[in-house]
This record gives C-alpha cells, structure tokens and sequence, in this order.
C-alpha cells in the first residue's frame, strides 16, 4: 500500500445523484468503463440508503492520470438526476464547478445548467433511459469520443433486447447533444492512453481472494454490506468446484462454513456486524473443535440494525473478543482490492495453518467502491492444506485429532478418509477428542491452544510505515489507508512533518513489532478511525502502552476525504 | 463383516443406568452392523445434551458441536462430500428448541442424512426442564405449576414441512429401532425418526411403562398416503404408533447441486488454470 | 467484602464426595444446616461434573467460628461414598486428618476408618440412605447432639412420606453409632452458640437482588450455571408480581426481556457464555432502543461447551465488547452473596436511570457455593424507575422518545399509557424515533448515548483496597476476592508485604479512581484471575497504563484456595 | 370516533411505488378504525425488512426490532402489559427465515396478538435473494440457478403446530384483508395471517397478475375442520384461497399464566412488605 506519491496533473470530482431506482450506479459504472478503457485512473464510491425506490443516492467518481486510492470532498462536475442532488451537494462544487441538473432546458447559467434528462429519456423510449442521457453528458464534457461511449454501451447491454440497446444508444446521443457546445474545466478523455488495469469492486477482489484460496464452501445469510461478496463468488460458483449456500439464518451459516472445513474443504461465511453476533458461539466452536473458517466481517455503523449500507469501523474490538472466554484467532483488515484479494489468501492459509478461526474485518466503503486495479490477480499454484491421512500417521487407528504438540498445532486428518477417526467436541476433551472434566487435560488443552500464539503472532506483518519519525504521526487501519495518505502528502506539501503508520494486521496483535516503530520525534500520535472510542488506539496502548494524543473519529457512515484529515490536523495545530 | 462389536468404544459411558438412550444407542449399532458400515465410514454429528454424548460412547467419526446446531454441521459436511454416510444425534431440545429453526430449513432442503431425535420430552443434562415436547400441564423442576405451551410434535411438523422420511421408534424396542435406523439411512434424502426415549431421572410421567402400555408396531408395509402418515403422527394420547409414517422419493439436496455432479467438492483437485481464467476474467467486471 | 481478620480458632475443612446421584449434595447442605443451626460460619462449594449418574463429585465444607469467604485446600476430614474419593483426595488431608471410607467396617487404621454406609443405607430402607449414614458420621465426629441433627432431618423432609422419615432417621442412627468411639481432632459443635445468620447460596443472593429489584419478567434458556438463578426466581414467582418464563433460545430469551422492559417492566435474562453469545445482538438492541435491561452471565470455562458445571472468569473481554459498535453498557461483578444482592440492584438500578444494558457478570463458583449471611437482606421502600407519563410531558402528543439532552438520558415514557406515543426503532434515528440515513442526527444519536459515559463512570466504585502501599499487590475480581482477600492476611502473617485491590464494578472502567490508588512503594504487581490472558490485567493497562508484573491465572475450572496463592507469591519471592 | 386519517404519519414512506405493503398498511389502518383502536392504543411490533417498515408509515406505538425477532420482542411486552392490543409486521425471510423458531414456539404458547406475514416471497429490503417462500426454481439475484429447496408454507405449518387462527390473505383485497385483521384481532389468541404481497421490484414471478389469476376469496362461515383447514392451506399452485383457514377457541398465554390474574405486571404496585417476608423467608434455604 505504501504508494509514492507524483503530483496529479488530472484530478477531477463528479458526483452523480438521484433516487434509487433512476439507475445512479449503472450511470456510474458506465463512466468507470469509459475512464479505464481511456487509460485512466479512477476511484469511485456509492453511497445509497436501505430503500429500493426513492430517497437520495449517489455515485462519486474520482478521475486522475495517477494513481489514487480515496475520494475527493470538492467537485468538478455535479450532475443531478433530479433538483434534489443540487440542493444537497451544491456547495461541494468548486469555484469553477458545473452543475448540470434534471430541468427544463433554457434556465442555464453558466455554472448550473438544467437538462430534461427525463424527457429524453422519455423520447428515447422510456424515462428509465434518463440515466444514459447523464451519462452521455458527463462523458460528452469530459471529452469522451462518441464512439467509445457507444462501444462500453453496447457490451454492457450485449444480453439485452435489440429495443433496449437501441433506446440506450438515442438516449446518449440525446446526452451528447445536450452539452456540445459547453466547454468544461478539463477533458481528459479526449486524449486517450491504454488501460492502467482492470475495474474492480472492493467485494469483487474478496471473492477473488477466497477462490484463490481455494474456498470451495461459502455459506451465508444475506446482509448488507457482505452480500456482494457472496454474489460475487455465486456468479463464480458456475466455473470452480464452489457451493454457495444461503442458510436460513447466520448461526446456520457459520456452522455450515464450519461443518465443510471439518469434512475437509476451506469454507467460509461473510455478513456484518449484526450477524457476526449470531456467529459468535460459532466462532468458539471452531476455536475449541480446531476447526480452520474464516469470517468476513463487513462493517456498517450499529449497533443492532444502524445505519444498513454505510460504513463504519466499529467492531474491532468486538471480533477480537468475541466468545466466551479466551483463545487464539487471527483478524486481518485489508484496505485496498489488492490486499483485500492477498489478505483473505492469507486469512485462508493461516486458518488452515494453525486450525484456528481468521476474521477478514472490511467495510461498506471497501466492499462497494470500485478501483483500477493495475497489477493481475495471480493464481497460486499450490494450495497447502496442512491435512494428513493415514499414511503420515505412525498407527492410524490411534489417531489422536488434538495430540499434544510444541507448537500447539496437531495433525489434522479429516473424516472417513481412511483408519482413523476424528473425534471431535465443543466440550473440552483430551488429546483423542473426547470429553473430560479433568483440571489437568483442561489445562494442557487451554495451553496447547495458546501455544500458537508466538507463531501467530510471528505471522502477522508490521504496520506500513510513512515517515514515521515524523513530528505528528497518523495512525489508522483497514479501508481508511488510502484517505490517510493521501492526507499526508498534502501535509507534507504544506511543509508539515506528518507521517502514517497503518495497520492491517491486527490481531494477534504484534506488540513487538510495533513498539520500535513509535519514534522519539513523534510528538502528536493521532488515531484516525471510523468509530467513536478509537478502538485501534486502544489496543495499542493495551499492547505497547503508547498512548494517542488526538484524535479524529468519523462515524456518521460516510468514509473519510483526505481533505478531512488535512483540515483536522492543521485546525489542532492553531489552536 | 462387521461385528456389533467393532462399535465398542473405551471410552466411559456417563447416562444414567437405566436411561433410553442405552437402547437407541443399542439400535444405531446394529444397524450399522447389518448396513455394513463400519466405525471408519460413518460420521456422527451431535448437539449438546444427554442425546449429543451418543457419538463418545460408540467408535465412529464424530462432531459433538454446539448446543441445538448439529444439523447446520451435518449439513456443511455433506455439503463438502456428499459420499459422507451422516447420522445426526440431537435432543428434543436440542433439535425442536434451541434448533427448531434448522429443523425446519433442513426438511426443505431434504439433505440425504439421518436424524434421530431421542425424544425424551425433558431436558436430561440441564436437569430436568421442561422441553418444546412435554406434554402439557407436566409438573418439572423448573415448571413447578406445570407446563403452559402445547407440546411439539416432530412428525407432524416434518410433514407438513414435506419430509419424504417420517418414522417414530421406541428406545424400548431395539430391534425395531434397529430396523427404522436402516430403512432411514437407505432412504436417499433426509429421514427423521422421533424416537420416544424414558429418561428415568427426570420424566416421572413418560416412563418404561408410561411407553408400553400406549406404543404399538404398525403393521404391514409404509402407508403411502399422507393424510394417512399425518393422523398416524398426530397420535398420542393413548396409543402411540412406532413404525415409518411416511415415505416418498425426492431428489436429495446435493443431488440438486449442478456443481456437485462431478464428485464430492473434498475429492476435486485445485485447478490453478480455470482459476486463472476466472481471475483474468473480464477487465470491465 | 473488605473484611478484618481475625485469627480463627476453629477452623475444620471436610470433603464429602462420591458419585453423582449419591445425594453428595444432601449430605453437604445437612451438615451446613447443622454448623449454621450450632453457631457457626461455614462457606462450602459443589463440585460436580456435566452428568447426572455416576462419575466424582464432591461438597466440600469450611467451619468457623469466624466469617470465612473461600475453601481451604487441605482437609481434617474426607467423607468417601466410594473408594473413588478416598484415591482422589487422601493427599489432601492434613496429618492428623481423618478419612471415612465407605468399605466393610474391620479393615480400619487410626487415619483411614471405613464404614459400610451402603449396608446400613439398606438396613434403614434403601441404599439411597448411605448419604444419610455419612452425614451422621461427619457430624456425630464433629460433636453435634444427635437431636439437633434429628431436628434439622426432620425440617428438611417435612414434606416427605413417615417412611422416608423413619429410614433417614434410622440411617443417621447407624451413622451415629458407627463413630461413636472415635475421637476427632476438635468437636465444635458440642458447643452451639446461637445462629449467626442464614445459610444463603449465590446463585439464590443474585435471584433475591432480582426480586429486591422488582424484576418483573425474568426470561431465559437453561444453561449451566446460570440455571439455579432462574430456579430460584421461579420460586418466588409464586409469591409476586414475577413471571418467569423459559424461551425456546437465547435470542428469544434476551429479545422477551427487551420487549418487557420496553413494555415498562424491570426485566432480565441469565444464561452462561455460549447463551451470550447468542445474546449479543440483543445486547445492541437494547443499546440503541436505549431499553433498560439486565443481563447476568454466570461464567464457566470455554471456548464453547467448554466445561459446563466449572467456574472461570474468561468471559470480561467478551462481555465489555460484545455487540457491534461502540455504545455504553455497565458490567459489575459480585464476589460474595452480600455483594449479589446489592449488585444486581444496583444493575437494575443504573440500567433504569441510564437506559442502557447492564450485565451482572458472576461464575460457577459464586453461584452454586453456600455461605453464612450475617446481616438480614432488606426490601427498599420504593424502586426509583425514572419512567415518565402524560402529566410529565409538555405536550405530550408531540412526546420525542430519543430527545436529545445534555446528559444523553432522554425521558422514557411506556408505549400506550397515555397520549404520548413511544416510537422505537433499531435502525439509527431522529429525536422522534423514526429511522433515518442523515449523517448529522446519526452524528447526534450517538454522541447522545455516549454523553452517559461520564455520569456514569462516575457511579462506579473503586476497588477495594487492603494495604495498598504494598510492595506485593494482588488485583483480582468478582468472586476470587474471598481468597485473595485471605491469601493477604496469611502472607502478612508471615511478615510478607502484601495488599491487594479487588474490583466489583469494572465498566465503564473508572479510570480516574483508579489510577491514584497505585502506589509507588508497590513493586510487583499481581494479576490474581481465572482466565489464561489477564482479562483484567490488560484492561487495567489500556484504561491506567499500569502495567501488571506478574500474574496468577488458574483456568482448570476449578476455584482459588488462599493458600494457592499463597504459595505463587512465596515462590516468586524465592525464585 | 376514530378515522383512518387518524393514523396518517408524517413521515415519509419510503416503499417502492407499487409495493404490494401499501395494500396491507391500508388494511391495517382500516381495520384498527373499524375496531375503533386510535394509535395511542396500539403497539405494533415489527422485524427488519420493507415489511419491518411498516410501523414507520402510521401513526402507533412501536417497536421496530431485530430482523427476525418480532415476536419474542412482542411477546416479552405482553408478558408485562397483557392488556396490550399488539400486531407484529414481520417478512417472509423475517418470520420463517431468520425467526423461524420463534414463529413455532410463538405458536405453541398462543400469546395473544395478530401476526401479519407480508408473504412477498423474496427478500426485498436486500435486494432480492430468494426467501423460505420462494417456489422452487425460482430465479432470484442471488439464486442465479433456480432455487433447490422447497418452499416454506406457513398456514401449513402453523396448523401442524396446533395454531389456533390461521387465515391467508392478500394485499391487494383490502377490503378482504381488513376484515381479516378485525377478526384476527378479535380471536384472543395466536392469530397468524400469511398475506400473498407482490413485490414490484424483486419478484417478477409472483406479480399482481399472477395472484389475482390464482386467488380466490373463501366463500360463507369459516371451516370448523382442521382437515379441511389442513388441505386449504395446502393449495397454492393454481388456485389460491384468501379467508380464514382455521379458527378454535384455546385459552391464551397470558390467561394460562396464574400470578397474571390480578392485572398486568405493569399496573401492579411495589411491594415491600410482601418482599420482605420472602428476603427473610427460610434462614436454612
Ligand atoms: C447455547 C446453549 N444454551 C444452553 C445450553 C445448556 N444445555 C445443554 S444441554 C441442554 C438441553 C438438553 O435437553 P435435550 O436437548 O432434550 O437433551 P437431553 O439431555 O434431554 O438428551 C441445554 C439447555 C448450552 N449448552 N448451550
Ligand atoms: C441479523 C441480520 N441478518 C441479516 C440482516 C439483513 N436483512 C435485512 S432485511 C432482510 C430480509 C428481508 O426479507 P423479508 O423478511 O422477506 O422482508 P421484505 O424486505 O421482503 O419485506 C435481511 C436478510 C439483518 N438486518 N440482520
Ligand atoms: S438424565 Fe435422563 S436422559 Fe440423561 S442420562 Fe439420565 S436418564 Fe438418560
Ligand atoms: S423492494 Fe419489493 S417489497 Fe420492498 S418496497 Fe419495493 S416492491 Fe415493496
Ligand atoms: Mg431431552
Ligand atoms: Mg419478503
């Protein structure tokens, strides 16, 4: 994640809104497509609310010759699918921002103009179409050739009836007309390069990582923001040996994703918080039985139903803690599609690894915004699976599952392959599986299980670093890495000595990593969480003692503008 | 051949002396012995209570997972390979209380396993609690003015959820239990068999005598009717049917899973190539 | 809980074990009746295993002529039912103790006396009576006048038939006869004083406290050890306005509570960590409904089934963090039935004033040992319940349930009493109740609920303290504070500089009392806790920066001994 | 006198236009005028889902709860407050998925309150995924190839479980559906109507076109059969019967419950004295 930082030349902001059902994010994704395919860099997030008709949605598109990994808070361009959009984000627009607004035409001025998006759709055949004719607008303002346009439109549609295609295709060419003649701050599109990678939604690269490890049983119950996720790796599951299975409830799921791995195949299940609650007996059934699953968790702000698609990061202390009484596990936070696609590899190879449950904690921001992604996603080629059969095993038939062991790891073998039998309880037991109440097999369990910390722990990478000797230190973990810095360059630019350090792997929290990397010069420690304890902050100070001295916590669901931080941190530093 | 003894296991058993369960574990044996299938090729999934420690007291694979979620378990096994021979072991309350809800979503997916619930009507390894299938006005250590809820009545729910294996059996008859177990393990789909079981520790009121003075065998072959099977189920007062009350084909889940045609999802090998393919995929999403 | 020591002048411990199903536990309450009835201070503990026939378990009783608060580990008497007992325990008993043994009557020497408990069982009516034999035995050694015992048999089973009587009789005849010539070390109760209080269980103090409370609604699902709780309430629902009722889950369980307490009832719900896991989401309910309601989990080792009728204390970090997302909750943890009592009103209490959840966190020790009460529990004269009606409400068809207030309390009225009308939602809302997706109320809702946190930090106590300029501190919770509490009395009596700090009420952790009571004289810092991480270790650390320097942690299920303790600091020390 | 204007909310509706819950919330409304309940004497109690909202769009006392547990939430305030008129608004994926256990015990203790099941057979609110309702092989967003269970009839099961008042419904007969509210309403008991409720956006195979060409309204005086009421409840293929499928008197919960008799828990005053005669109680337990 650690990106050098080269000054963009193009960096443009539109935000795209309008009720839910006027089609807002197929809007967006066309402009995505057009971008990409133009050579561009984009990153775009959707923000939409627990309603499938009305209300206020929108898409936000960033646009840049470079690299970029988080919104912008100031538009270029803002188009309103109705006068609503306007009212709400007009004063994002920036001094030479355009706005162009669902209206009779004739009302324009030169920065908000009004265009009957809704009669051309009509005209094209149905109002429905009012989302192409913005689309063509804003592709027509940013210089996009027609033809190009044209050429995403026809693929995207390619399944579609030759009526709809053909409405599509008038109702752009509507949008083209519309704003011919108005000249916008930039057209970047008319000057396109290759591709720099391909889309992809946050969810999309989850589900690439979980068949990539292999995952071939994924059950869950549908909840916002995971379910993605699991559409993603149901559409899949026509091609891989994968079942994707809805359950009837998340206690089910949980314990469908475990019942899969004890038979012998990597599983998983995903859901948000609220469901993560109703897997959290699970949770120490797998942690007991041994049994390697991972979770996702898709965060969105609680408790209980909250806030159903924003975003949120309120649950980390939860999922490190949650079950009764204690033992080992693994969460990981990716921040990006490229570490949510490796991370949840190494989410599946490290519950295998030390048969222990593996959270991968993401949230609604990095599950739903979509991203260029420059480098492939490569299959491994192997997939260890630490499972043994009978002939790694001296005397099969005395197979004992939780053999005592250094390491705390015991040879797992899996049920009905051979000699032996795999015994196994959510009682504590002894070494062949089977129940006890003995004090001593109770405590060479509970050690044998702890035992795999140090290992564990050994495992888990160090925070990436950005100047971390610098005078104020930022600190933050998961989806927010992209925002925070980007924020540090800006202070950087402003002669600030700002530097990051941000956490993906968090738990078992590798305290020994961490300590060293805390410099004298720091002055000011900042937590920059989507929670309102700073539950990072927390943690680090349980685990290493350092304290933080500010902090800045966003927790109304929507993500962080890098612009936020910057005014944060600068703000502190008048006052 | 297998022997009933080939079941024998070292390891304590812990019921009560006299207990029911003694009789379905009994039946479970011998039916396996006479199915041919040998401790290394069956896998037990139990809940918690006195019903869940069935699989410790026998050799077998086994999963004694949580309290009421045996069947989601089973089903995640299955579901990973489906060449798995799964018998399902849950308490009344354990599979109609705490686990009524996969009960239910398990009969709509008709998975090809065998469930037994050793129906006791009591909560045994809690001490005595009144379950969902106490009967109504039952006096117990924690409904001390008698129970206040109908009682719940397992095949009858099974049916109307369209089960295609409806039994009720009597721990007290293990021949006949015996002879349930393996006509339910043949049965490709999922097949409950109710089985009425005296917990002498805690029902004063369903005991050994209680049971015999009501239950009798049916007779001749499976009635192939369902309004026949639901009267069949529906009794109890007086006189208690033990026998398969319903029996009809369906295509069992994993059968219903296109992706699952080629073999058990645990035997397949890892394709780097078609993953590949798939991680190539379409640069637009 | 903070006791004065004095030096006991008795002080007997006796261990009656056998096979589940022997009527162990009989035995041990008789012989607590008769100590209690004598004069004198008995503790006592029941260890049982997860089975209702057969196996080992044991009642294991302390007598004193002082209060005493935790069992001692070395025995003056071992009372076997079965040979088992003798094999288990004999290293337990001092020098000079004493072993009664079931066997043929013969085969005695002067340490080891057997007793055909069973055959005289059989010659007063039925085998079942041997435990009554053995009771007689015990207390005929321990000097009780035979009618006593014969007063207290008869009160006890005044509700059985004449021949039941008449065989126990007969049975604790043989018993008595059976000893007759031998002479125990000390035999206190030939010298009875008057009774010096009551014989309470935990598990009856907490359902008391309920009751004290007005806990009107009491739902649950059986588990282990939180069910003698509910027993115990179910009790006294017959003689007020109290239904218990059993749920078909713990979802159901913690939702019926939640919907009582909405409904204008004190309300609550026990179970053990696996029931909580499943509690949890109910737990953000209650938490953003802001519905007043009481949670006590009666801890027990885990992950998962772990080890049902055992003690521990694993369960703090789960219960502190539970549910997804930051919201304020109360946890408070008893350590003795005086504290039970006042605890769980204070629960009840704090929970109605705030309008948050509050978990009463006991464990398997607490709940199932038996004690002497010495000061009367008292009814409060009214139950302060912070409800508002019509006649409190300006207008009260324009009544906001979520109002927002500098305290973050806003007043609660019930749903149709009135013209107000109480509009609840588990999505995140505006003042009046209704959802909404507005980041600025979203903002407000949660800052409302944590605006609590400092009134009600402010209502926690600081621990305890003995000696807390100690070099040697020992910091412990809950229900350990019994033997870490004599733990410091036997080390100071050996010259030894040690104090300890015992929390009660652990969240919102009172951080500021807190960290003025370490003392820089302390040197070592001990974490006394029945967990394998130091829950509270590293809580302390996290909310104090202090850190623990050595830590005692006992997960075997099974209580601390004084002594134990003891024995880890003195070889500190040494090493 | 009441008016149906009496329960008009301020806050905006947020359902899809054209939402079959329209028909349903109307009905509500209807039927509380018609039984003369004004808002301030009705507690609605509902579950997550576009079904859950329905409480948001009227004027009433409510508690929107967890998905899936309406019905513990309702039971818990009549419990306290038996004098409470309670309804609970729950989903297909609500009450037969997620709170599948608590409708069958919520059954077995007949707690007296009406439970409307907006039966759209999808899961609306997340966009789409099939429902315990859906038909088999159903095409839905998420089961892309057809669904493999068999689909989860609730009148069905709620009789096999000894339901009291079941009746079926549909959202777009108000009149219908409001009559059945009122009577669902005026049976003291467990009162279960499953109402049939297109779903414009997800449900492209159970439209409005669909039911009407399907529904008929059950002629003259409820059946007093459960057979009868057994085999109505069965239909759904090609015809669908609307009205009441069974209705039996039974004492209710809370009238089962005896320390209840003198009122509701919440109009009972604090009793010290009588408290402290328990806390001094029996000094030896
Ligand atoms: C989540 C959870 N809740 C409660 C329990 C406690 N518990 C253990 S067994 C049991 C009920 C046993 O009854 P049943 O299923 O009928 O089995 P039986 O012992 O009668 O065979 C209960 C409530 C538990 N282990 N886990
Ligand atoms: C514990 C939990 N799991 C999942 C969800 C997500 N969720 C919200 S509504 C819903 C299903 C809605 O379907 P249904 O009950 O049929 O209601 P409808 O929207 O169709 O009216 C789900 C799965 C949730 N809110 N909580
Ligand atoms: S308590 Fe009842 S069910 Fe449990 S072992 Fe004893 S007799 Fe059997
Ligand atoms: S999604 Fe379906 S159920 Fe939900 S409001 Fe729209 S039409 Fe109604
Ligand atoms: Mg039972
Ligand atoms: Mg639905």
């Amino acid at each position: 994640m650690q990106k050098r930082y080269v000054k963009m030349s193009i960096d443009l902001s539109i935000k795209i809104g309008g009720e839910a059902g006027q089609g807002i994010q197929s809007v967006g994704n066309l402009i995505a497509l057009v971008c990409r395919e133009s050579g561009f860099y984009i990153m775009a997030m959707n923000d939409f609310e627990s309603r499938i008709r009305g209300g206020h949605s929108f898409f936000q598109i960033r646009i840049s010759d470079r690299p970029i990994h988080a919104p912008a808070d100031r538009l270029d361009l803002l188009i309103g699918l109705n006068q609503e959009t306007f009212d709400l984000h007009r004063h994002e627009l920036k001094d030479k921002g355009l706005a162009i607004i669902e209206g009779e035409t004739g009302k324009n001025n030169k920065r908000h103009i009004t265009v009957p998006f809704n009669a051309f759709g009509k005209q094209a055949g149905n109002e429905i179409y009012s989302n192409t004719v913005a689309a063509a607008c804003c592709l027509c303002l940013l210089g996009a050739p027609p033809d190009v346009m044209k050429t995403i439109l026809l693929k995207q549609f390619k399944h579609k009836s030759p009526e709809v295609i053909e409405s599509n295709l008038k109702a752009a060419e509507s949008g083209y007309g519309a704003v011919a003649d108005i000249i916008f701050v930039s057209r970047p599109l008319a000057e396109p390069s290759p591709p720099k990678g391909v889309l992809i939604e946050g969810s999309k690269a989850l589900a690439l990582g979980a068949v990539a490890s292999d995952c071939r049983i994924a059950s869950f119950y549908p909840m916002s923001p995971a379910t993605n996720i699991l559409s993603w790796m149901n559409t899949f599951s026509k091609k891989l040996p994968l079942v994707v299975e809805q359950a009837e409830d998340e206690i089910a799921a949980v314990n469908m994703a475990i019942g899969a791995s004890f038979a012998g195949v990597r599983a998983m299940t995903a859901t948000s918080g609220g469901g993560f609650c109703l897997m959290t007996e699970g949770l120490g059934l797998a942690a007991i039985s041994e049994t390697p699953v991972v979770i996702m968790d898709a965060q969105r702000p609680g408790p209980a139903t909250g806030l159903p698609t924003r975003t949120a990061q309120g649950d980390l202390n939860f999922v490190i803690h949650a079950s009764q009484d204690d033992f080992p596990r693994f969460v990981l936070a990716p921040g990006s599609p490229e570490e949510s696609f490796s991370l949840t590899q190494k989410a599946f190879y490290l519950a295998d690894k030390y048969q222990v449950p593996a959270i991968v904690l993401v949230d609604q921001y990095l599950a739903d915004s979509l991203y260029i992604l420059e480098k492939p996603f490569k299959a491994p080629n192997i997939i260890e699976r630490f499972i043994v059969t009978d002939k790694d095993i001296a005397v099969p038939k005395d197979y004992k599952r939780f053999a005592l062991t250094e390491s705390g790891i015991s040879p797992r073998a899996i049920p009905c392959a051979g000699e032996a039998l795999v015994i196994v309880s959510s009682d504590e037991h002894t070494e062949d599986g089977h129940m006890t109440e003995d004090g001593n097999h109770r405590n060479a369990m509970v050690d044998k299980r702890n035992a795999k910390l140090p290992a564990m722990t050994d495992e888990m990478n160090p925070p990436t670093l950005v100047h971390p000797d610098a005078k104020i230190l930022l600190i933050g973990w998961g989806s927010t890495a992209g925002a925070i810095h980007e924020a540090v360059c800006l202070l950087r630019d402003k002669k600030k000595d700002v530097g990051c350090m941000i956490f993906t792997d968090l738990w078992p929290f590798p305290a020994e990593k961490v300590k060293p990397l805390f410099s004298v010069k720091t002055k000011s420690v900042w937590m920059v969480e989507q929670n309102s304890s700073a539950q990072l902050g927390c943690m680090i100070r349980r685990q290493t003692g350092v304290a933080w001295t500010h902090s800045l916590l966003k927790y109304d669901g929507r993500p962080f503008y890098p612009q936020e931080i910057v005014d944060a941190v600068e703000n502190q530093e008048i006052s | 051949m297998e022997k009933k003894d080939d079941f024998l296991s070292d390891y304590e058993n812990q019921w009560c002396p006299g207990c029911g369960n003694f009789g379905i574990l009994n039946a479970m044996k011998d039916a396996l012995t006479r199915r041919k299938i040998p401790p290394q090729k069956i896998l037990i999934v139990s809940g918690i209570g006195q019903a869940g420690k069935t699989p410790h007291f026998m050799k077998c694979n086994m999963f004694h997972g949580l309290h009421g979620r045996a069947l989601p378990l089973a089903l995640g096994a299955k579901m990973a390979n489906h060449d798995l021979k799964i018998i399902v072991n849950s308490g009344d309350g354990d599979c109609y209380g705490e686990g009524g809800n996969h009960f239910m979503h398990a009969i709509r997916r008709n998975t090809d396993l065998t469930l037994l619930v050793h129906n006791n009507q009591v909560y045994g390894l809690t001490k005595g609690q009144a379950s969902p299938t106490s009967a109504y006005g039952m006096i117990t250590t924690m409904q001390t003015q008698g129970v206040i809820s109908d009682p719940f009545n397992g095949p009858l729910v099974a049916l109307a959820l369209g089960a295609g294996f409806v039994a009720r059996g009597f721990s007290g008859n293990i021949k006949h239990l015996s002879d349930l177990i393996q006509q339910a393990m043949k049965y490709k789909g999922f097949s409950l068999i109710d089985i009425m079981q005296p917990c002498v520790s805690f029902n004063k009121v369903n005991t050994y005598e209680w049971y015999t003075q009501r239950i009798y065998e049916l007779p001749g072959p499976v009635p192939d009717s369902f309004d026949q099977a639901f009267a069949l189920a529906g009794q109890g007062e007086d006189r208690i049917p033990i026998g398969i009350f319903y029996r009809k084909e369906k295509t069992d889940f994993t059968s219903r899973i296109p992706v699952l045609k080629p073999g058990p999802l645990v035997s397949r090998p890892y394709d780097p190539v078609a993953l590949q393919v798939l991680l190539d995929g379409d640069p637009e999403m």
